[in-house]
């Protein structure tokens, strides 16, 4: 049977990918931030670690869709995925395979669930994917793993709430358990943290909040499920409303878990960097 | 538990300094964004790069404030005007500009000194998170 | 404040399209399936029963949603749609003008319920959406009142069940409830009710169980909500499927209904045509 | 409430003469159906009707079963091979044909005498609910 060995969370700031792509991540100014995936980067190549699939919860940030479609969840279903060329050409970075039978699987069971989902079987995807596999693979020729998109709308108001968030990824855990095939699966939430990128607002940056919502993503998710989109907003700034896609990871690994690694770093481009790595308990 | 969505919308409006991507604004800048959209193709960005002003003329249904907010790069006055900074991205991109570089002309900071600002841990949130109760 | 004043549901079969463009509505083939309708062609343009819009609920038939994109929920927010070319060109229909202030209220709305939407902001709609508006308004200039096209997946296997189409009608009431503009709305489900388009078992018509199906879309819908899939599937045909649709009207009238007319005919080509005017009486 | 997804794809299977169109059968027909959205478009029927064999040249994905099948206008075994029958409807339609028509091929019957049994109240479902149950 898959199972869900473990769930990462990232910020998948573009500037990321560049300093990947232009082989800048030892500068001073990348270094710090880089440093603090290091320990992530061994982890998860560990034969005991290392995941079949990655079910990758991001946004799509206007590559993919355009205002004439707006889906709340959407499932790559495709056997592969390009980067997309977000302005600057496509990011130098291996195509996306897909474990197709399972994302089939999951999006059946999660519409069997009353998650109103939408299958997409034809798209590039942009930084917001690619940024958190260069963080945590580095530049292989190929991923090493199957990758499942899951992106979720966070453009255009109002994203889904956190509360939905989080019983998607249960009904995630559950479509996943009922999977035949015996896989390690991880589920990684992306985006985030405090950011704004507009107006006299721009650049705020919130460690306080930050690392109160990193803890209780381990400890107490119960919170962070019936946080509204505006407390988001107001603390971690417009762009922080990323976060509730973290929700989704953490509704997957079930009530208890353990957190193995964290880092935070300010600032990754316009961005607070965070990242953790939690392991299912029960 | 459940929530109005008109009083939803409008706690938005109690952010200092920043414009939620509603779908109020979304409408508005339809045309401005599915125009940005358009430089995600390669032949497209030299044609605007090699004639900004012909390329709008392509785009009949954006007004002119928008166009001429584009041809200034005037970001913060395109988000004014239905804008969205992920669709913007494709133009200061094709321009070059890194999203630091772009997000800072809204802040009245030269580049270098935001980015000094947000390697010193960024802007604080205090007195910027509600107009009505300061805080 | 806007209401929902009445709900009508109608199968939708293509072939009714083409008798009304082809003119053939009063040939002894087609009168007694179009008599039916004439009670509601008059009830309808009675200024006190006329509508300002209507949520038309319908499936795409493969015309704006290939294999690359299949949206459990779609709800159309441009200005307008065009019929679309389904291989015989575009049916010589009006262009379908949207309310779009509504049609948007709407989406933000389920969305902030739990509803996962997908916002769309163009395509052409097809006989799904064409058929029931022929049948209600004939052959207007332009279509007499607004359109919202709400389109459903029940085409790739699984639809969304009867209780969340049933649940989406109860976002959709309290959506339209809430919108400030003094509007008469109706919710018309469509599609179904007994028909298969394929195989040896092509040409299943289960006139008892259409029946019920109608006396319990009137007064006991609860039954409705509960039935699994395979049901409508053994019991009314493979394309019977399409009554989930009726439940999202349904949903959206509230606990109690009165009947204000039905129309029950077989055959319409492959289908059994049924027809029903439902009032609210809460 | 909650059901598991294998319990209820299993369920269609117990059918009559009935294939549902499961995300398995999408997978596999995916090139066909798209085959068959292409003529959505005027140019493509027009190319389509005048040349069938080198229209399906340039869908080099599709299996020689499916073009074998899609050439002999074999509707029933097209929905083996994948297809959807809204998705091959704008291949019937391309050859002015009407569900009924198109439909009846797959019976058995002419295309008379499907429209006779129609008219007199369709198939009776007997027998033809369950293969298990027999009912
Ligand atoms: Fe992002
Ligand atoms: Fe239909």
């Amino acid at each position: 049977m898959a199972r869900i060995t473990a769930g990462i969370t990232s910020s998948h700031v573009p500037a990321i990918g560049a300093a990947v792509d232009l082989g800048n991540t030892q500068d001073d100014y990348w270094k710090p931030a880089f440093a603090g995936f290091d320990w992530t980067k061994e982890w998860i190549m560990k034969p005991e670690n290392k995941p079949d699939v990655v079910i990758l919860v991001y946004n799509d940030h206007a590559s993919a869709f355009d205002m004439n479609l707006i889906p709340t969840f959407a499932i790559g279903c495709a056997d592969e995925f390009q980067p997309a060329d977000e302005g600057w050409g496509p990011r130098p970075v291996p195509v996306v395979k897909n474990h197709a039978d399972l994302a089939w699987h999951i999006a059946q069971s999660c519409i069997l669930d009353e998650f109103d989902m939408t299958i997409i079987n034809k798209m590039d995807v942009d930084h917001g994917l690619t940024v958190p596999l260069s963080l945590m693979f580095g530049q292989p020729d190929a991923w090493p793993c199957k990758i499942i998109p899951l992106a979720v709308n966070v453009v255009t108001y109002p994203p889904p709430s956190g509360n939905r968030c989080y019983n998607l990824g249960k009904a995630i855990r559950d479509a996943v358990e009922s999977f035949p095939e015996d896989l390690k699966v991880q589920v990684w939430g992306t985006g985030g943290m405090s950011h704004q990128l507009q107006g006299t607002r721009a650049g705020l940056i919130n460690a306080e909040w930050d690392k109160k919502f990193l803890d209780d993503l381990t400890a107490n998710p119960e919170r962070l499920r019936k946080m509204p989109h505006i407390e988001y907003l107001r603390e971690a700034g417009s762009e922080g409303i990323e976060l509730v896609m973290w929700l989704i990871m953490r509704g997957a690994l079930g009530k208890d878990v353990r957190e193995l690694h964290r880092h935070y770093h300010v600032a990754a481009s316009n961005t607070a960097l965070g990242h953790i790595v939690l392991e299912p308990t029960e | 538990m459940k929530q109005n969505i008109h009083e939803y919308l409008a706690e938005f409006d109690d952010i200092p300094g920043t414009r939620v991507y509603t779908t109020a604004r979304a409408r508005k800048g339809y045309w401005v964004n599915q125009f940005a959209m358009s430089l995600m193709k390669d032949e497209n960005r030299k044609r605007w790069l090699a004639d900004e002003k012909a390329y709008l003329d392509e785009w009949p249904k954006m007004t002119q404030e928008q166009k001429d907010a584009l041809l200034a790069r005037d970001y913060d006055k395109l988000l004014d005007l239905g804008g969205n900074i992920y669709f913007l991205a494709k133009v200061f991109s094709t321009d070059g500009k890194s999203y630091l570089q772009a997000v800072s002309t809204m802040t009245g900071m030269s580049v270098e000194e935001y980015r000094n600002m947000m390697l010193s841990g960024g802007r604080s949130p205090e007195g910027l998170r509600s107009k009505k109760k300061g805080y």
